[in-house]
């Protein structure tokens, strides 16, 4: 299937992805040494550093081979001899509008979200952190991996730490430090990975393609190293219950950083598990499915509930997240192509409207210096247009047909009926729960009379508007026309199920009729069940 | 009434002791020109001193090519090593004295002092940790390791006008001493039980031991002081008392120079020793590393987070990082398995790095901090970043290394020692370690919170950076993030050290 | 001879130890420790050590207590402390009684469980006979200069560490008289 | 004379310097004068001595009595520089205890 | 045995214990005791007699014949004094002090070689009642060593003297006394190294087997340099003057032992004139060949009508006599150093030369030993040494400079 010898099916001349990643690097350098006086020169430089890599995204967009399932304009370069380690990238569709969601929302943020001071350490810290999401989304190679993941908190901690509101320091601590415990583990699982590899393999590589190919690990030995990089990618989802960072990190965070975290950052997560989840150990996922697909139901379910009870509008938006990454993870970990696919999309629609509600809950408080869902009032009375973008982007959130939001949800929801009933019906109720807490803060804040201080609520101004314009666009774009998106994820994510039911030897795809890949994971035996719990209760003591 | 027989002393071979005779040349040179020349342009002892390790780091890289060809040997009567090992050692205790001596002469400035004492001092611990490094015999061993000792204590109780300074100096000396009698036992049972002290010999006599029912309690008794002795050196848990209280007292670009110079020699000998002398009983004292290793890792990072005091802080996080390196030691104590090698070559590559990292850190600290060492809090550090924010900068990067972040050279260590570890299966300690170093995380996150998020009370103006302290950093800050980036050549060459002489 | 020997220094040695550790006047303590500096002496000719036990005289009898003594003196703290004030806290002195007594039973089992497994031999060590008084010195000296040379070489590091470590210690500027 | 049937055996000193050396490390635990904690780790260093020179007889090994020189030598350079840094200290203040050193906590 | 070899290496202690053998050695103790005790009574009269001359006086001549028994008459008086205690003095220590100033005096003469016959190979060694042994108390196979131990332990006796009178003049004089024999111990014991270089034993009767003749007396096979220098410190060592000031009464009333009165004073006296006897007896054992006859150019001055086993012991006590004599000289002509200049010239110039002087002969018995070129070896040891010489002045000079400028207190 994948292999380095087929992969590169477009090939361009140009290496676009090390561009992707050199140029906001550079950027970020070179926006931290221009010059303090002249604040201006700083933005354009940021301004365009990222509009570059946007325009490089597209160029990546535009050349894809849709019909190719293999990774494309593949670049290697080999780094840390000593230890196996390559400069290894490439996309797939998996991987190509994660990173163009990346490489468009970026620019976005820059251009239309002031950050009240320290502008270019702001504006630098933003390109290195767009460099490292970036290098997150190509690298197939899983020291290169980790390296991105780790390099993208610095930024993140910085951002939060240093532009947010009154408890940005806890949150930022918070959101470092659970990330970093993620991680801790997963440094132990890479290096675990790489070192059992050489059994079979016969060298010590970290390469992502080499390792899924050609390395094979005991079950047992697959099912712990899958974990320990389930910890990590489950803290950055995040997936209940280790999502208590979220919140906290969501609602201090400036506006920019909520949504380049809403965006792209979750994504890394839930992208990790596909990559280095299915992708490295098919047999373990395969095992650890019921806990995960548990997991994210009682997420969806946590998020919702939790968002129906907050008072504060942005961490309401935060917590439909979490809502909205459990329907991820369920589309993930239901292993039919339909699904993932599902899942796919789902992560970048989630990144486009979450991030276009961060955005608007940002407008909002930069005119009323507050997020309280208590405090505002009749809102749609004195800025209407302001409200109607509110209410197109709030709709895509929920999965109103027609929009983006739909799409999605409904291929993970179509997709997973098939062999994750049971926990399917119960997701699906989270769907409806969005609706009810969604609908029901938006009535809260702009309909009714505005009181004295709603009054002067001004309306969207055409900056804001076009930079909205700019989500709104795609969400409805891709709420009618999902096709050309669906041509491009579809080959490779059916690439990555041909893989894991050849790895596993099950089939797990179109046996819809039945609900057999479960009871499959039944029949298997009473002791694996035992060992998920067993797991289960680990997961939630670490 | 002469006597008849000669004594044909051991052959020396001069050229390989070349790294050590500059530094003793550099010595002299300081004492003797500083009492000759009353007056010197401040600054230049220290330079004197930079240059002397300069030059010293300079032959070692010769040596370094020479070994490439010839195999390791053990010379002048196997009392010391030369080999990789010995020669990579030596290169990290000549860059702490270098940059060590770089700062402490701007400390001097700040003091308001002069004096070449301190550079003899810093030379002259080198030479002791120098010979720990490649010490073949533990007498050998145990006198390198005095005179590294003897000279710390005098280090830290250098300051005279601060009474922290000196009470640093005796605690530490009190404590130093202690720990060296438990060592210096330790040589004595091992050496009633293999009637050698040299470390080679020893190990051919316990080797061929094995055949015969042994009798080992003396042996291991002899080991557990030696360990005990050592791990007082490298400060790892239970031994640490000492610790947190020097560094703080100690003038600080002298702990930065201990944390360096100190850890890595002790290591280098803890490592020698444990797997040349003692490979025979690996299954002995690797449980011993093993528990060293873990309390080190979580008391260290744990009790970091609870200090105020910066000093303190990175005393703690030393403390952390001795588990790290532990990690590695225990590592090479599985000698059975190909990869035991890979434990000693990350443990001295991480002292390597560790070196640069936490002399940058201090120095910046002991910039902070100004006269008298005075303002080591945290809040002293606050607003540092709209101060001094290039200071900020290169302390964020050592800090961030320090914590591990990839694209430092901290990261490098890590990754190496947990490698290591991993090879030899064990997962246990890998994850342990890498959980304190999340906790340990939160401990440079404090500081850099402090330095970048928080605004100090007055805005004093910020005197410049001198010109020697500003050069170590920006050197220590370069190093960092070359090795940070690309590491490969610096993990090509630290392969090589796995061959130890004599083994 | 050799019991009686060994019996006396033993008590020697083992009465000064216990009184520096209890004797509360540090000049008492420091004569107790002469004491047990003899005792190790005497043991050390019983064991055909001469050349040692004159320099462990010189060494510690001649230099080092002195040292002590003259500390003591110049600082005025030779009065008798009442070791019951001392500020100990209840549980350290039972601890440090235990482990005392946990690490001596501990050393004496190690040594006593290895008695018989001492059976590395070397070539002998010279005693000091009418034809050959200086056997023991010549071996020694060849051992020091043979084998130990790199350690015989450090002692000089080491010493001139400890004449600039004093150095630096003892030196005050006027600065310093001043300030303090 | 005496015709001595018990002849102390090497043991006998290993078992004395192992109580020298406990008597030592008690010492260095309860006292609280720096100057009589010294005084301990020369007793214990003393102890190591004894140990050294009673194996050498024993291992018929000269290099046992060469140790003990060179601890000699470090236990002369150790007091010089121990009893520089307690004058230094002890000139600031008088009737200093390892208690009363508490500028540094811990 | 073993510990009977340290003492003694006597053939008659070897083997089975036998009431002969056990007889000489206790009259050898009892012989060096009394001729001890007798000698320093006799040096007390000499000093007072012959300073007495040199002033220009009588001196003693009441009691006995020339006053001869002048110090026995001063002992007995002492020892029916009271014994005073003073209040605040360290009692237990207090009472210590004296013995532990007066043995080490006596045990240091244990090691001399009294007497006995040198010649012709005899190594030292005369038969008595069938019983081949030295006219010695003990000759411990490192007895030179034993020697400056036992000189290292007299320290104590004045030091703690005078702390333990708990005043504090005796303090300072004690702690001065101290401080100045531990300086010159160094340039002793670095003369004597170099004795012991050039005959290559550390045994006291080998040193004079050593000095078989004229030519090889120590004093011309160390060059004069180390005997100088051990002159010097010995008289330092010995709180004699000019180095007296321990007792210097202007300033510190009567030193460490103001405070001691009747017989234990008198130890204190006591010991200070059996060392001064002592140490002569060293010096003559280091340097003049002990109790060889002076041998040149192979002949050897016999002193007629005496046997050769007792010509030793004159030889001795003609050679000795000479150094008493220099002691009291120095007593009747020298005035009292400064203590700065004392310290100076210890640490400054003694141990540095002898140092310098001992490194000289080590090159060259190296140089002999590999049969290296004189020529070249001399003068680059000789070049060595003045260079050394002069940067320790132009240190001496920097530090004097230092001093003044920046107030350093040493």
């Amino acid at each position: 299937m994948y292999s380095a010898e087929a992969a590169g099916g477009s090939t361009l001349s140009f290496p676009i992805l090390t561009a992707l990643v050199l140029v906001p690097a550079l950027g970020g350098i070179l926006t931290i040494l221009t010059s303090n006086r002249r604040p201006e020169s700083t933005k354009f430089v940021a301004l365009v550093a990222s509009t570059v890599t946007a325009g490089l995204s597209i160029w990546l967009l535009s050349s894809f081979e849709t019909a190719d399932a293999g990774f494309q304009f593949v670049s290697r370069h080999p780094w840390i001899r000593d230890w196996g380690i390559g400069w290894h990238v490439g996309v797939d569709g998996i991987s190509l509008f994660l990173v163009v969601l990346t490489g468009l929302l970026f620019p976005l943020v820059i251009a239309g979200i002031d950050p009240h001071h320290d502008h270019k350490r702001y504006l630098g810290w933003m390109l290195v952190l767009e460099a490292g999401v970036m290098g997150s989304f190509i690298s197939l190679d899983l020291f290169l991996f980790f390296l991105f993941f780790e390099i993208v908190l610095v930024p993140m901690y910085f951002l939060i730490g240093g532009w947010g509101y009154d408890q940005r320091i806890y949150a930022a601590t918070k959101f470092f430090l659970y990330t970093m415990f993620g991680s801790a583990f997963m440094l132990v699982g890479i290096i675990a990975t790489a070192v059992l590899a050489k059994n079979s393999l016969g060298y010590v590589t970290f390469d992502l393609v080499e390792l899924a190919e050609g390395a094979e690990f005991a079950a047992s030995t697959g099912r712990w190293l899958f974990m320990a990089f389930a910890i990590a990618f489950a803290v950055k989802v995040p997936l209940f219950p280790l999502h208590t960072w979220l919140p906290d990190a969501h609602t201090q965070a400036p506006t920019g950083g909520s949504v380049i975290l809403a965006g792209v950052l979750l994504k890394l997560g839930t992208y990790g598990f596909l990559r280095f989840g299915l992708y490295l150990f098919p047999e373990a996922s395969v095992w650890a499915r019921p806990l995960f697909l548990t997991l994210a139901v009682v997420g969806i379910l946590w998020g919702a509930i939790a968002a129906t009870m907050q008072k504060d509008l942005k961490r309401l938006v935060a917590y439909s997240s979490v809502a909205h990454l459990g329907f991820i993870i369920l589309g993930t970990f239901a292993f039919t192509s339909q699904a993932i696919t599902g899942g796919v999309m789902q992560m970048v629609n989630h990144g486009i409207s979450t991030g276009a509600l961060f955005l608007l809950v940002g407008m909002i408080y930069e005119r009323r210096q507050t997020r309280e869902i208590s405090q505002l009032k009749g809102l749609q009375s004195v800025a209407p247009i302001f409200a109607a973008a509110f209410m197109i982007v709030m709709l895509s959130s929920i999965g109103v047909p027609g929009l983006n939001g739909f799409v999605g949800e409904f291929l993970i929801l179509i997709g997973s009926f098939g062999n994750a009933r049971w926990w399917v019906v119960v997701g699906a109720t989270g769907v409806i729960l969005a609706a009810l807490y969604l609908l029901w803060a938006y009535q809260r804040v702009f309909h009714g009379e505005p009181d004295e201080e709603n009054k002067s609520f001004a309306e969207l101004r055409p900056r804001e508007g076009m930079l909205l314009l700019a989500f709104i666009a795609p969400i409805v774009f891709t709420g009618v026309f999902p096709k050309p998106m669906l041509d491009r994820i579809e080959p490779s994510v059916k690439a990555l199920v041909t893989h894991v039911e050849t790895n596993t030897g099950r089939t797990l795809e179109f046996e819809k009729k039945e609900i057999a890949p479960v009871e499959h994971s039944d029949v298997h035996s009473d002791t694996e069940k035992h060992d998920t719990e067993k797991s289960d209760s680990e997961g939630h003591g670490g | 009434m002469f006597a008849a027989e000669t004594l044909a002393g051991p052959s020396i071979p001069w050229f390989t002791l070349s790294p050590l005779l500059a530094l003793l040349v550099g010595a002299c040179v300081l004492m003797l020109g500083g009492s000759l020349l009353p007056q010197w342009p401040r600054g230049l002892y220290g330079i004197v001193s930079a240059a002397t390790a300069a030059t010293s780091i300079v032959l070692c890289f010769f040596l370094w090519d020479n070994l490439t060809d010839g195999r390791p040997e053990t010379i002048i009567a196997d009392a010391l090593a030369f080999d990789h090992f010995a020669v990579l050692g030596t290169i990290t205790i000549c860059i702490a004295v270098l940059l060590a001596s770089l700062t402490t002469s701007d400390y001097l400035v700040r003091e308001g002092e002069d004096g070449p004492e301190l550079f003899v001092l810093y030379i002259a611990a080198a030479i002791g940790g120098i010979v720990m490094v490649a010490a073949q015999d533990l007498i050998v061993l145990f006198l390198g390791l005095e005179t590294l000792s003897l000279a710390l204590y005098v280090l830290a109780a250098s300051n005279r006008r601060r009474e922290e300074s000196q009470e640093a100096g005796l605690k530490y000396f009190i404590l130093g001493g202690f720990s060296s009698a438990f060592f210096l036992y330790g040589i004595a049972f091992i050496y009633g039980a293999t009637k050698h002290t040299n470390l080679g010999r020893i190990m051919k006599v316990l080797s061929t031991e094995q055949a015969f029912p042994r009798n080992d309690v003396l042996l291991l008794v002899g080991v557990g002081l030696l360990l005990v002795g050592l791990a007082f050196k490298v400060a790892a848990v239970p031994f640490q008392v000492w610790t947190p209280d020097v560094y703080q007292g100690a003038p600080t670009p002298v702990t930065s120079f201990m944390a360096s110079a100190g850890k890595t020699a002790a290591f280098a000998a803890l490592l020698r020793v444990s797997v040349t002398a003692l490979e025979s009983r690996v299954d002995d004292w690797r449980p011993v590393v093993w528990v060293l290793a873990v309390l080190s890792l979580v008391f260290g990072s744990v009790l970091a987070v609870t200090q105020t005091n910066v000093k303190r802080m990175l005393a703690y996080s030393s403390i952390s990082h001795a588990g790290f390196i532990l990690l590695g030691v225990e590592a090479a104590s599985h000698t059975g398995s190909s990869s035991a090698g890979d434990g000693i070559a990350s443990a001295m590559t991480y002292l390597l790095l560790y070196t640069v990292l936490v002399i940058g850190t201090f120095t910046i600290v002991g910039l902070v901090a100004g006269k008298g060492d005075v303002g080591s809090n945290l809040t002293d550090f606050r607003g540092l970043g709209r101060r001094r924010p290039a200071l900020a900068l290169a302390l964020t990067v050592f800090l961030l290394a320090q914590a591990g972040m990839p694209l430092t050279s901290g990261f490098v260590a890590k990754f190496g020692v947990i490698r290591a570890a991993v090879e030899t299966k064990s997962y246990a300690i890998a994850i342990i370690a890498m959980l304190a170093s999340v906790i340990g995380a939160f401990l440079y996150l404090r500081i850099m919170v402090s330095a970048w998020m928080e605004d100090a009370e007055g805005e004093d103006a910020a005197p410049p950076v001198p010109f020697l302290s500003g050069l170590a950093v920006t050197a220590a800050v370069a190093f960092t993030l070359v090795v940070g980036i690309v590491p490969g050549w610096l993990l090509d060459a630290t392969r090589q050290v796995v061959t130890l002489a004599g083994r | 001879m050799e019991l009686f020997v060994f019996v006396c220094a033993a008590i020697m040695v083992l009465v000064g130890a216990l009184g520096v550790v209890l004797r509360s006047n540090p000049v008492h303590a420091a004569l107790s420790m002469i004491l047990t500096l003899f005792g190790v002496a005497v043991l050390f000719v019983a064991r055909e050590a001469n050349f040692l036990a004159a320099v462990q005289v010189i060494v510690y009898a001649g230099a080092i207590v002195v040292l002590f003594l003259f500390v003591i003196m110049l600082l005025g703290v030779d009065r008798a402390e009442d070791l019951r004030t001392e500020p100990l806290g209840n549980v350290q002195r039972p601890l440090a009684l235990v482990l005392g007594i946990g690490m001596f039973a501990l050393l004496t089992t190690a040594v006593v469980r290895s008695r018989d497994s001492l059976r590395f031999k070397g070539d002998g060590v010279k005693t000091a006979t009418l034809e050959d008084a200086d056997g023991n010195i010549r071996q020694i000296a060849r051992s020091i200069f043979g084998d130990y040379v790199v350690a015989f070489e450090l002692t000089s590091v080491l010493l001139i560490v400890a004449v600039v470590g004093t150095v630096v210690l003892a030196r005050r500027r006027k600065s310093e008289r001043t300030a303090s | 004379m005496i015709t001595a049937a018990v002849v102390p055996t090497t043991t006998w000193y290993l078992v004395l310097a192992a109580g020298l050396f406990a008597i030592g490390m008690i010492g260095v635990l309860v006292r609280r004068n720096p100057l009589i904690m010294f005084m301990c780790i020369e007793l214990m260093l003393n102890a190591v001595n004894l140990t050294f020179v009673a194996l050498a007889t024993e291992l018929t090994d000269i290099n046992g009595q060469t140790a003990v020189f060179f601890v000699l030598v470090v236990a002369a350079a150790e007091v010089v520089v121990g009893l520089g840094i307690i004058v230094s200290i002890m000139r600031r203040r008088q009737q200093a205890t390892a208690d009363d050193l508490a500028a540094l906590k811990g | 045995m073993s510990v009977v070899s340290f003492l003694a290496i006597d053939p008659l202690l070897e083997g089975d214990l036998l009431w002969t053998p056990l007889l000489i050695v206790l009259v050898k103790v009892l012989v060096v005791f009394v001729v001890g005790l007798v000698a320093t009574m006799l040096m007390v009269w000499f000093e007072r007699k012959a300073i007495a001359g040199m002033q220009n006086r009588i001196g003693p001549n009441k009691a006995g014949p020339f006053g001869l028994l002048q110090t026995l008459a001063d002992g007995i008086k002492l020892f029916f004094k009271e014994d005073l205690l003073p209040e605040r003095a360290d009692k237990f220590v207090y009472r210590l002090a004296p013995y532990l100033s007066f043995v080490p005096a006596f045990l240091a003469f244990a090691i001399i070689p009294l007497g006995g016959d040198f010649r012709d190979g005899n190594g030292g060694f005369v038969t008595w009642f069938g019983e081949t042994t030295r006219v010695q108390l003990a000759d411990p196979p490192v007895g030179v060593l034993f020697a400056l131990a036992i000189s290292s332990i007299a320290v104590y006796g004045i030091m703690l003297a005078g702390w333990s009178s708990g005043s504090k003049y005796p303090l300072l004089g004690s702690v001065r006394a101290s401080a100045q024999m531990v300086s010159y111990e160094a340039s002793l014991g670095l003369s004597l190294a170099a004795v012991i270089l050039v005959c290559g034993t550390l045994s006291t009767s080998g040193i004079v087997d050593a000095q078989s003749s004229l030519g090889s007396w120590n004093l011309v096979a160390t060059g004069v340099v180390p005997f100088l220098i051990f002159l010097v410190s010995a008289t330092a060592e010995l709180n004699r003057p000019p180095f007296d000031l321990v007792e210097a009464e202007q300033e510190l009333v009567g030193g460490f032992n103001t405070e001691y009165s009747s017989i234990r004073f008198a130890l204190f006296f006591l010991a200070e004139f059996m060392n001064t006897i002592t140490m002569s007896a060293f010096i003559v054992t280091l340097f003049f060949g002990g109790p060889q006859p002076i041998t040149i150019g192979g002949t050897t001055l016999d002193i007629p009508l005496i046997p050769n086993g007792l010509e030793g012991t004159v030889w001795l006590l003609l050679k000795v006599l000479v150094f008493l004599y220099i002691y009291v000289w120095f007593r009747g002509t020298l005035p009292r150093f400064r203590y700065d200049q004392l310290m100076d010239l210890g640490w400054k110039f003694l141990i540095p030369s002898s140092l310098g002087w001992f490194m000289l002969l080590a090159a060259q018995r190296l140089a002999d030993d590999r049969g290296w070129d004189q020529w070249i070896v001399v003068p680059m040891s000789l070049a060595v040494i003045v260079v050394a010489f002069v940067m320790m002045q132009l240190a001496f000079r920097a530090s004097d400079r230092n001093r003044e400028a920046e107030g350093v207190q040493f």
